[in-house]
């Protein structure tokens, strides 16, 4: 069953004619190679914007975890240039505060009561400074791209396919 | 014509006295990145990305302009060589504007092709963002220095195959560009027959079918050694 | 011309120059017509033809005299006494010097400006290549063959075979001038060795370094010993077409090579039967376009077939495939310029000066933060604190020592503490700089070394000819990071990419430009890291030199 | 002392809305701005290229519309090249556009709107969000997401392997269209048609409870701007610009999109990057030349819609308005939209039984003929223009976008000014107030996220300035 069930879900949001807002799809890029150099089983998919049926894919059958990989903005100076990972919390815990846009959790919200899955989630996020028209990255955002082996050294071993609870 | 053997990672081979070493290593099934390299074309060695190492010499050779040699032990593949790959190309990727999404070769480009395969996936150094022009001038084609890497294909096949020589490169260093005629606008070229084949070698979108839009040009080389077999050994490929 | 003819014309110019009771010699190379020494030679002649002297006493242009920064010289010679030099000359002096030396007046404005005959400057050199170019006019072939000049072709024509000229330069040791120091005696070998319907020679004066002008000065001061050495590995490795390479920038060479080319061939010095020998050989002229890269061997040939002066890559060498693919040899003009002397005084009298590896003498052109700067011709082995110190003066005000820059943007720098050790190729390389051309700057502890890096880098990026990518792109990065390294701007991150980047581009470069570009940095940051640290870690510039910026 | 909350807004690129609410001296509200900041940079990012790139280059910087941006560059570019493309390629590209009207409208009407139409403005806010809306309405979040599929199934059967390269080009379009594909989409069809009929019972049914939103959400006259065929029917396309005032008299009823800049100005504010488009003949002052565009403005404006079901629809719809005048309230943007998707549908059907489609002959070819390309269409937002400014080799030297957001700009203000007119009391900033501003601008589904990724995202920063200036209140919702 185990077998079946591993395949990695890489989810990438950013628009690659905005510069570093591009950072989460080529970081995606990154992992999804890394990930099947390692015979890992890995679906990516690299939009504009969230939308709810990728939902849908979510709640895959196939699917054991999921990775957003997004751009996170950082102040022009900061010192937190590392690609950063946290796990997102099921669905039915996440402040009642939020807005209406398509975040991650609202997607895990809609697999979660749209089609009764709630697969393992992780944010993995790329920090950002610079959004002006145009391709590439500032100096910040790729130096946190070339580091992306220290990244996953830093994650449990692994990671992402690590068994979240030994279960029924 | 004599034959050399010579190592190539670790396998004995043997190889035609006359040939490139890049050659050689082809033949073997061995995939090494090129850019200024094109069948049928004089050789370069500037791009400098099929470098090999050889035993016993502390320099690395550039494969393509480095004929094969009895003994020779070459390594192909190192962790010192594909790193200096990569860097290659980012530098070449931060020299201009190459903005794949809107650009005609988005997907057929070799310049992509080639940093995807070295694993490229950012660019250390500082992109230059030159502040460069387009020549629309010709009825049928568009020359971009944009997207241009300076491999001076365009160059060789003009001058070689053509006979033309329209293209030519002026300036120097990092002023260096890819001119028409005496650098007058293309269209005014007398010389330039319009025969496209310049087009057709360019690896990336610096030179591209006017009206072309984004991935929409796919380039053929065949078209080379069909043109140059039929001339020299007056071989007629009719497929 | 044959022997006979060589000497009577010698002996009757040694004649000529007998018959006046003074002569007054005013260096004309460049750097004393450029303060001045055009209107000090007219003062000399017309305070001469004032006093209707002509006959006792001659003004003569001649060629480099050494300390350039004290130009105009004028050099004093009388029958038998010693040669007085006087430094700054202008017209007014020109005209006091006469008043002492001719008409035998007092004049104490001369006090004091009279060079030492026993000063370090002089005493410490071995003038070789340059023992002539202070006293002959480079304008007239007589005063050359009055010195012995085409003795050694005319030796080499009738007594030796060609295989025996090329060992005798083995057998001196001499190596390359231009930088690489690649035996030279070898080279002819291959070149004589290798076969060909048609052969070349080919004298590079494509001189690029910034500061340097050891090859101009060369072709200036004395171009005939140039001429006669091309002649003599003409002979020797077979060629009967020559070619002088001339950097654009220097017209005055170019003029007096082509006055000097013209005068041998009217003599039957060059040209058809050299010597009234079986052998031919033409020089031709070719003038480059101010670009660096033409000073690489392969690119140089490319401009002189009238191509783009871009390098191509080595193998084929010249010796094998050059000039339109015929074997062709090329050396530096400086080595040409020591040709002479090994033929005519002896492979062995040559090998006796210089070390075990490296012999003779080497030219440099002392600059920067010293007392006497100028052109300088020391035996090769000579410490570096004799020439800072001795021939140069040391540095004025006092102040320390810091670095010598040697080979100028392919080289590097020795730090303080190798003072002492012999300027020779392999000691050079071994602490990470290069003999090079001859470029030598002094540097005193108000350099920022940083910044010299950045400055060698950007000549470097502006000379790129653009072939080959880390080169053309290369440089410009690398650039960028010293810029930001001296403005306060850099992290250690970008050092390090700084130091990946200088290693990529000195192993995958095609020409030496781009394989020697990185050598500044490397040099600097083996002796000086802690200055690059500074500038990153504390925003600060040690020598007081970079302005910093803003903190980002 | 007036309640202040400040959080430090720190937001991806631009496209955060800032509304700043200005008081007079008796603490009544003046005046209401909403600011935005848009589309720096992007005319100088396209100068200089040849205007073939046009339509991959524009499709990419906007996320939200892509095919509607694609669409308009490629009229342009017609325009330059100065051809009539094949007519396969003109049905081609309709049914692309209606595509995306299905699932654009889809988005914001059940995804983005759904949780206040469906939950109610007061409801408490932590079940009124989108996880409250899918845990008390599940089959219709699914329904939701199976219409937009519905749309991006025919949207990547054109639009080949992905969204990236342009599939609309210069003089028509890149690939014909697999006969294999009609059926799948005739066989999807059904579904579609049922799906939009529930929500518009949906929607039906609870316009009672919305009351008085109905009537204090931007319900003011205005002008309406819009395309018709040339017989006055709904159009999306392609047409004739046609101008409706507030009374519902067609002032203008048919001029050439060519001529665009006849009616419409563009005024510029310092509080805003975006532009401020004007009905030129009624001039910028006092917003006499406001006018609203997009699905209301469309439904307006047209004299029918020219489908069955649709053309039913919006009979009903016509009922809305007072007294036979426009329907002026823009809470019925929402019902105007789901008309349109059903109008989409019912063209979509017509479209895949005419032969045309699969004609293998899309695409003309020319050079460069007119200096000067306009190209209009009505993106689900409303009208959008492109115009570009070519040299003779087609070197683009000018581009100048109104986006559908920018033509709604004024209308936007306008309506935040009600809504705070409505709900503000004293300086407090209440929960009730942003929802509904939120909710208020939402209902013109504008296109800030030209910029930003995330679909719908605005974070909101409302702010209350005082007649000197001073802001007493301020508040963050992102």
């Amino acid at each position: 069953m185990a077998d079946r069930r591993r395949m990695i879900l890489i989810i990438a949001y950013g628009n690659s004619l905005r510069r570093d807002d591009g950072a989460g799809l080529m970081l995606a890029e990154i992992l999804e190679r890394i990930w099947k150099e390692r015979n890992l089983k890995v679906h990516r998919e690299s939009v504009h914007q969230l939308t709810p049926e990728l939902a849908e894919l979510m709640a895959g059958d196939a699917i054991s975890v999921v990775i957003f990989v997004d751009t996170r903005v950082i102040p022009p100076g900061s010192d937190s240039l590392r690609i950063e990972a946290s796990r997102l919390a099921s669905p039915e815990d996440f402040s009642p505060g939020m807005g209406h846009h398509m975040g991650p959790l609202t997607l895990m919200a809609y697999a979660r009561y749209l089609y009764g899955k709630t697969p393992d989630a992780w944010l993995v996020t790329v920090p950002g400074i610079d959004f002006d028209h145009g391709e590439g990255f500032s100096d910040a955002t790729a130096g946190a791209l070339s580091k992306v082996g220290d990244f996953l050294e830093a994650m449990p071993r692994n990671w992402p396919l690590v068994e979240s609870s030994p279960g029924p | 014509m004599s034959v050399v053997t010579l190592t190539i990672n670790d396998k004995l081979v043997s190889a035609q006295a006359d040939k490139s070493l890049l050659r050689a290593i082809k033949d073997q099934g061995i995939e090494i990145p090129t850019l200024c390299h094109l069948e049928g074309l004089s050789e370069r060695g500037g791009c400098r990305l099929c470098m090999v190492e050889m035993q016993g010499s502390p320099r690395l050779l550039a494969s393509c302009v480095t004929p094969v040699q009895e003994g020779m032990v070459i390594t192909t593949h190192s962790e010192r060589l594909t790193n200096y790959r990569r860097m290659i190309v980012e530098l070449l990727l931060a020299e201009r504007n190459h903005i794949c999404c809107g650009c005609v070769m988005n997907g057929n480009c070799e310049l992509q092709s080639v940093a995807a395969k070295l694993g490229v996936d950012h660019v250390r150094y500082d992109y230059l963002c030159p502040d460069l022009p387009m020549d629309a001038s010709h009825e049928r084609y568009v020359l971009d220095h944009n997207r241009c890497i300076l491999c001076s294909r365009c160059n060789r096949v003009c001058d070689e195959v053509e006979g033309a020589h329209t293209l030519d490169t002026a300036g120097r260093g990092i002023d260096s560009r890819v001119i028409t005629g005496m650098n007058q606008p293309w269209g005014t070229s007398r010389s330039c027959t319009g025969c496209g084949k310049c087009v057709q070698v360019c690896p990336t979108g610096a030179l591209f079918k006017k009206g072309a839009t984004a991935s929409e040009m796919v380039k053929q080389h065949d078209f080379l050694l069909w043109i140059l077999d039929g001339r020299d050994k007056k071989i007629w490929r009719w497929s | 011309m044959n022997r006979t003819e060589l000497y009577a014309l010698a002996q009757s110019e040694l004649d000529r120059q007998q018959k006046f009771r003074c002569r007054l010699l005013c260096c004309a190379s460049t750097p004393c017509i450029s303060s001045g020494g055009l209107a000090v030679q007219e003062a000399l002649k017309k305070a001469i033809e004032t006093d209707g002297l002509q006959a006792e006493v001659e003004a003569v242009a001649t060629g480099c005299m050494g300390p350039c920064s004290r130009g105009p010289l004028v050099t004093v010679k009388m029958e038998g006494k010693e040669d007085v030099i006087y430094e700054n000359v202008t017209p007014e002096i020109a005209e006091k010097i006469v008043d002492k030396h001719v008409r035998k007046l007092s004049a104490p404005e001369l006090e004091g400006r009279a060079l030492p005959s026993d000063w370090p400057f002089f005493v410490k050199q071995k003038k070789i290549v340059l023992a002539d170019s202070g006293t002959i006019d480079p304008e007239k072939l007589d005063s050359y063959i009055a010195r012995g000049g085409y003795t050694a072709l005319i030796h080499a024509l009738r007594e030796m075979s060609p295989e025996e000229v090329c060992e005798e330069i083995v057998r001196s040791g001499i190596r390359g001038r231009g930088g690489a120091g690649y035996p030279t005696g070898l080279k002819w070998h291959m070149v004589r060795k290798a076969p060909g319907e048609r052969k070349f020679v080919v004298a590079n004066g494509d001189e690029g370094d910034p500061g340097a002008y050891m090859d101009r000065t060369l072709m200036e001061s004395d171009p005939h010993r140039v001429l006669e050495g091309m002649a003599i590995a003409g002979y020797a490795v077979g060629a009967d077409q020559g070619y002088i390479y001339v950097r654009g920038e220097y017209p005055l060479a170019a003029k007096r090579l082509e006055r000097a080319i013209k005068a041998a061939e009217r003599k039957g010095m060059l040209g058809m039967r050299v010597m009234e020998s079986n052998f031919n050989f033409r020089i031709d002229i070719r003038m480059g376009a101010g670009a660096f890269v033409c000073g690489e061997e392969t690119a140089l040939m490319a401009s002189i077939m009238g191509r783009r002066g871009q390098p191509v890559p080595r193998p084929p060498y010249p010796a094998n495939k050059g000039l339109w693919g015929f074997p062709t040899l090329i050396n530096n003009v400086e080595t040409f310029g020591n040709i002479a002397a090994i033929i005519g005084q002896g492979a062995d009298w040559y090998a006796s000066h210089g070390t075990e590896k490296s012999k003779g003498a080497k030219i440099f052109a002392l600059a920067g933060k010293v007392v006497n700067t100028g052109l300088i011709e020391v035996p090769i082995g000579i410490t570096l604190r004799e020439i800072v110190y001795d021939i140069g003066g040391g540095i004025p005000g006092g102040r320390p020592f810091k670095a010598a820059q040697t080979g100028g943007p392919s080289g590097g720098c020795i730090p303080a503490e190798y003072l002492d050790t012999p300027i020779d190729y392999e000691t050079l390389q071994k602490l990470g700089s290069i003999m090079g051309s001859g470029g030598l700057i002094v540097m005193d502890d108000q350099s920022c070394m940083p910044d010299v890096a950045k400055f060698f880098m950007e000549f470097c990026m502006d000379e790129s000819c653009g072939k080959c990518s880390p080169c053309r792109a290369g440089t410009v990065q690398m650039h960028r990071m010293l810029d930001k390294i001296t403005k306060g701007l850099a992290t250690m991150d970008d050092l390090a990419r700084l130091e990946e980047l200088c290693l990529m581009v000195k192993e995958t470069s095609l020409c030496g430009l781009g394989q020697t570009a990185p050598n500044p940095i490397y040099s600097t940051l083996r002796y000086f890291r802690d200055e690059y640290e500074a500038h990153i870690k504390e925003h600060h510039c040690p020598a007081g030199v970079c302005q910093m910026a803003a903190k980002p | 002392m007036a309640k202040t909350i400040v959080i430090d807004p720190v937001t991806r690129i631009e496209g955060h809305g800032k509304i700043s609410i200005h008081l007079d001296q008796d603490g009544k509200v003046a005046d209401a701005r909403f600011h935005v900041t848009e589309f720096r940079g992007f005319e100088r990012f396209c100068e200089g290229r040849t205007f073939p790139e046009m339509p991959g280059i524009t499709m990419r910087i906007c996320g939200i519309c892509p095919v509607s941006h694609m669409l308009a560059s490629a009229k342009a570019c017609d325009a330059i090249v100065g051809v009539s493309i094949p007519p396969a390629a003109e049905k081609l590209r309709r049914l692309i556009n209606h595509a995306q009207y299905v699932q654009s409208h889809a988005l914001s009407f059940f995804h983005l709107s759904g949780p206040d139409l469906l939950l109610g403005m007061e409801s408490d806010p932590a079940a009124r969000n989108v996880v409250g809306l899918i845990q008390q309405h599940p089959e219709i979040a699914r329904s939701g997401i199976r219409l937009r599929q519905f749309g991006q199934e025919i949207i990547r059967m054109l639009g080949s392997k992905s969204v990236h390269p342009p599939w609309a080009v210069p003089g028509g379009v890149r690939e014909p269209l697999n006969a294999e594909n009609l059926n799948e989409i005739s066989r999807k069809l059904p579904e579609a048609f049922e799906i939009t009929e529930i929500a518009l019972d949906l929607l039906k049914d609870r316009y009672e409870k919305f009351k008085p939103e109905t009537e204090r959400y931007g319900d003011f006259p205005s002008l309406y701007i819009g395309l018709v065929t040339p017989d006055g029917g709904l159009e999306h396309y392609d047409g004739l610009l046609r101008v409706m005032d507030a009374e519902g008299r067609i002032i203008e009823p048919g001029l050439h999109t060519d001529r665009y800049k006849e009616i419409i100005a563009e005024a510029v504010e310092t509080w805003s990057y975006l532009k401020f488009p004007y009905y030129k003949p009624a001039g910028y002052e006092n917003g006499a030349g406001l006018y609203r565009v997009g699905p209301l403005a469309r439904l307006n404006i047209c004299d029918f819609a020219g489908t069955p079901r649709a053309d039913r629809e919006l009979r009903q719809f016509r009922r809305l308005g007072v007294g036979g005048r426009p329907v002026t309230s823009s809470f019925h943007y929402h019902y105007a939209r789901l008309i349109e998707i059903l109008f989409a549908l019912e063209r979509i059907q017509e479209l895949i039984q005419d032969p045309d489609v699969t004609s293998d002959h899309v695409r003309s070819h020319a050079g460069v003929n007119r200096p000067v390309g306009i190209g209009i269409m009505e993106a689900p937002r409303g009208t959008l223009i492109h115009e570009y400014n070519v040299d003779e080799n087609g070197i683009i030297k000018k581009v100048n976008l109104l986006v559908a957001t920018g033509n709604n700009n004024q209308a936007m203000n306008k309506t935040v000014r009600q809504i705070a007119e409505a709900y503000l009391s004293g300086n407090d900033i209440s929960e009730g107030l942003l929802n509904r501003v939120e909710h208020g601008i939402r209902l013109y589904d504008p296109c800030l996220s030209c910029s930003t990724h995330a679909v719908g995202q605005m974070p909101l920063h409302v702010q209350i300035v005082d007649s000197n200036g001073e802001v007493v209140a301020e508040r963050f919702r992102d």
